[in-house]
């Protein structure tokens, strides 16, 4: 038997897998296909305090090895969130995080406080990245004082942890992982997505509405890698890493370079039952190499 | 809705840049119904990324058709497979068309433009099976683009085409064909598949001769099955329309339901 | 006929494709394959004052559409370029850069007063941005005040125009542009590598001996053609456009998004005609559309 | 140095995960020398990238053959291929074997293991034509990687087996074979392509017994053609050793110029 339980310090997953938020609805959208039990937790699409429209569409460019998208956090709100949703989500043994939004500070703050009444959420990750609402993918996890202070202000207002979620979107990733971590936050998550465009030669429009959108998918995965390597060594708070993990071969990497528990994003369109098949191959490759605990394969790389 | 890893190709059929699969999935099959869809996966790796939306074209016990019109590379490396190949399949998706049992004994007109034929056929066979008295508007380019015109009448059903060059049947869109059909008579249910500016001509002119009509919309699919929200269009629930997901809301849509100007 | 002419304000060219440093060798390599007068012309691997040994192997890491690649810009140093290679490029009519690298400001310099007596060159493509030869890819161009002050000394000492080649690993595009303008840029180009890793689940080590390399290749083209839109619209400056550019398609969209030129990279090395063969899918383009001059196409983007 | 875009597959064999191919190209075969490779695209598409590069098994007027181990995913797509279908193929590359003129009448040793036998076969071949007395070694794991004995055996050429498992031949490494032939008769020049340590270990024989040998290296290769500096290993040229390029300068190069403590 491989031992797959990692420990965030704050939180013990039953195995390093979860579910990004974005690409896994809320959760629900699964059962046909998998037991939810099976994976470590998953985090919910990202919540604003109140609903949320979205952007027009076309919302989805695929490209190579990619997908751009400019959903613009389309959803229900915390509220319809913890009356509607939750309580379905509750007969789980798995670990339930919500991605908290907001459009100034004030409304991450509002959304926390709403949601702290409830029971069935393990942490908030902080979604302080998410280049598809302001123009030009400006986001607070450009900034590392705004990064500092958002993340100060959403712990102080927590009564549960917070992963600040990380953009890629910038030139010292790890100047922002500190922070992060000196504004309290017991874990950090990334990475968001790329900002990035297409165009249609023939129309001479862009593809999306929104002109910009998130670049995903294992098109990403390098990158991330990268920038989840830099953090970790960086930081003393458990690193979750993503970006283009399609595989079971491509999470560990991820552990590897010394991320505690990864996130399956855009993989989980493709296959809905990814995040299991993921959780599979990691323990296949733990039996063929004799590893016995995967908590002691995070941060291996040898340089 | 499940996931057939290895749905196999029992059957293909092909016509210039059209093609007709029989898969055999008896899972799939087992649930489908009529406007219903698939996503099914072109590539056993990243190129392309995404699994393709297909309608079901028709439903045996244990086996589906798919029809579709090369459109780009992901429909290209579709058409390459052969029989005896494996699909990886999700299905059945999306709640497809409302059949109701008011239909019984009346006149319902079943129109298709181009690809936008695929659903029909499983619904055509359903409606008339539910007691509706049908007839099939089949519109295209040229005649080439009528390849299942025949299929339709070995089925029994009553057929008439249009071709924007004349090349067989009337001569023009298939929307003028069916503003000929409704000058005639009526009908008491409309369903309508293909491309926007026919979709959007046709709720015109149900509208105007206040024919209840039900439409299937495309968009851009992520999942299918309602995780990404990428696939929305403006629809009207007794609201004045938000964002709603094709896949799962629909893809079929009654005519007062669809907000037309934001399309596109 | 259609007029495939571009014309950069320092300099015009035959059409707007060029291939990119580092990936065209010295160009003789590609004699056997093409016409080099047939392409708007090329960008000389990357020179320092002297030569260069590059990094240890393995160099190259293949990704999903991508190529992550840390050669570390070996090369001959400008004085065996000028001398030996050079007179045997001077037999084209096709524009030569020659991409000007450097360890300090003063090397960079150097390079170019060294160059500046020879003929045959027609701009300098100034490489602050290259990722693989300092620790953590750090180069001038992730900061606006080192781009300001680099691109001025260099224009100072130049004869020739120069082209301020950005890098990808910054927050914000646009400021790194205008630095480079105001430190009299003639033309800007991007985008140079992503920083970027791989690892060996079976090894455990990174995929590269340099741990860090430059990802480049399809994967990228979403994110190089957002920048080159960012910047086209903040500088007064030709920009010339490039990221994963495969076919006279992707190349129209970085014309369509405003560059005047493209430069075409990663795809040299699949298809050692990739330029010549862009070239003629952008005329087939403009034939079909009744584009009479592509220069009427930059630009064009409809928002 | 020329592309082939359309190189017809005209000749296909397999043994398990061993492949062969036989193409026709008259442009790439007329220049061709044993040691040069082709750089192969095995998708037409971004999945892989990038070109794989391949030895020339063999070379005849207007074909050459490929010879192939699936290693991953780009040699497994190239074994899916079938006759008929076209190769798009970039080669000659590299500068191949170095054919002394002062091997009339000499023994040599050409000697492969597993994958490493590809290029032997047409070295082999042009060695005995320019005079040698040729002995082959072919190692491998197991009897079934030696699917190419009998090809060699077929050609009249002396071939002298080894396997690691004792399957087949000498009981042992590759190496070892060697070590007793040349314990019997030190041939005048060895020829050598395997995996590093097999090539390794061959190079410290060759220089206690002061036979000249060649080497074919393998690299990860961007280009094939000298242009990505990807593929540099170090070797010394009358210096202390830089990295240069194994598709320009090699593949092939002598046991004296590779520097082996800076591999891999
Ligand atoms: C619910 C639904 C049912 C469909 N049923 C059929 C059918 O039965 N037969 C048939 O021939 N076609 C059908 N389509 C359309 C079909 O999905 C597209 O033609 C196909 O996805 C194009 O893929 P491609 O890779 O060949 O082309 P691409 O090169 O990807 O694109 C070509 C064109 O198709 C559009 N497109 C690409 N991907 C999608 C997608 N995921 N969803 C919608 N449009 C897309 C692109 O915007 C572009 O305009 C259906 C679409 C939907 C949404
Ligand atoms: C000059 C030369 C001649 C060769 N001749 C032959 C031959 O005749 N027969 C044969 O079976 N193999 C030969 N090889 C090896 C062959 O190129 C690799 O096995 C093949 O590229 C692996 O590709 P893949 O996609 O199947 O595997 P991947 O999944 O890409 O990789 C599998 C392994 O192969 C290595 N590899 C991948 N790409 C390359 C590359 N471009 N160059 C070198 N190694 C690579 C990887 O590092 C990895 O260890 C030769 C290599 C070189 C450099
Ligand atoms: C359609 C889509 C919607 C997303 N929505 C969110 C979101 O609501 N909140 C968030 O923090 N990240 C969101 N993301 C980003 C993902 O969680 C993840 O960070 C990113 O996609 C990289 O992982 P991947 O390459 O595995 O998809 C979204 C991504 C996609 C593709
Ligand atoms: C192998 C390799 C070597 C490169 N060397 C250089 C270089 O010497 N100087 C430079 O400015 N850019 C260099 N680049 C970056 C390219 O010029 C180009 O900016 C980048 O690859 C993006 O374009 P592409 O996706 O078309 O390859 C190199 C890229 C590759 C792949
Ligand atoms: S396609 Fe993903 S929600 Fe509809
Ligand atoms: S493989 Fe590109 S230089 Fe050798």
């Amino acid at each position: 038997m491989v031992d797959l339980s990692v420990d965030l310090g704050f939180l013990k997953l039953r195995n390093p897998v979860l579910a990004a938020s974005g690409t896994f609805g809320y959760g629900l959208e699964f059962e046909p296909f998998m037991d939810l039990n099976s994976i470590g937790g998953f985090v919910v699409k990202g919540l604003y305090f109140g609903p949320r429209e979205g952007n027009p569409p076309p919302r989805l460019v695929e490209t190579a090895g990619g997908l751009i998208n400019a959903i613009g956090l389309q959803g229900v709100g915390v509220e319809q969130f913890a009356e509607e949703i939750l309580p379905r989500l509750r007969k789980y043994q798995t670990a339930i995080f919500v991605n908290v939004c907001g459009a100034s500070d004030e409304e991450y703050i509002r959304a926390i406080e709403y949601l702290n009444r409830y029971e069935g959420i393990a942490a908030y990750e902080l979604n302080i990245s998410c280049p598809n609402v302001e123009k030009n993918g400006a986001c607070p996890a450009l900034n590392s004082g705004h990064t500092f202070s958002l993340v100060k202000l959403a712990k102080q207002a927590s009564r549960l942890p917070i992963i600040a979620k990380l953009s890629p979107n910038v030139t010292d990733i790890v100047e922002i992982a500190k922070a992060a971590e000196e504004g309290g936050a017991d874990g950090i998550s990334l990475i968001n997505t790329i900002l990035a465009m297409a165009v249609d030669i023939e129309t001479q429009r862009p593809k999306l509405t929104n002109i910009f959108g998130g670049l995903s998918g294992p098109a990403i995965k390098p990158i991330a890698l990268r920038m989840v390597y830099q953090v970790v060594s960086a930081v003393k708070i458990p690193v979750i890493g993503m970006g283009g993990i399609m595989t079971g071969s491509d999470a560990l990497e991820f552990l590897i370079v010394g991320a505690k528990a990864v996130e399956v994003g855009t993989a989980n369109f493709i296959d809905p039952a990814a995040t299991l098949r993921i959780v599979g191959e990691i323990e296949d490759f733990c039996r063929r190499n004799d590893v016995k605990k995967i908590a002691g394969l995070v941060g291996t790389l040898k340089v | 809705m499940t996931k057939d890893p290895a749905a196999r190709i029992v059957l293909k059929q092909e016509w210039g840049n059209y093609f007709l699969f029989g898969v055999e999935s008896p899972a799939l099959a087992g649930e489908a119904k009529p406007g219903q869809f698939l996503m099914v996966r072109v590539s056993d790796h990243i190129d392309p990324l995404l699994r393709r939306p297909l309608s079901i074209h028709a439903r045996e016990r244990n086996t589906l058709e798919i029809f579709f019109k090369i459109a780009g590379r992901g429909t290209a490396l579709l058409a390459r497979k052969k029989e005896e190949d494996r699909l990886d399949i999700l299905g059945p998706l999306g709640a497809g068309f409302r059949l109701d049992a008011g239909l019984k004994g009346k006149a319902v007109f079943v129109v298709g433009g181009g690809r936008g034929i695929a659903p029909l056929y499983f619904l055509a066979r359903e409606l008339r099976t539910a007691g509706a008295r049908v007839k099939v508007l089949y519109g295209g380019k040229s005649l080439p683009d009528l390849p299942l015109k025949q299929k339709f009448e070995k089925a029994g059903l009553d057929v008439a085409c249009s071709t924007d060059d004349g090349s067989s049947g009337f001569h023009g869109l298939v929307t003028g064909l069916l503003q000929n059909e409704t000058n005639k008579q009526n009908p008491a249910a409309l369903f309508v598949c293909g491309p926007d500016p026919m979709m959007k001509k046709t709720a015109e002119i149900a509208a105007r001769e206040k024919i209840p009509a039900q439409f299937s919309l495309e968009s851009m699919m992520g999942c299918g099955f309602g995780a990404c929200w990428g696939c929305v269009k403006r629809i009207r629930k007794g609201d004045d329309g938000a964002w709603r997901k094709i896949c799962e809301d629909g893809p079929v849509f009654s005519g007062d339901e669809i907000v037309w100007e934001e399309e596109g």
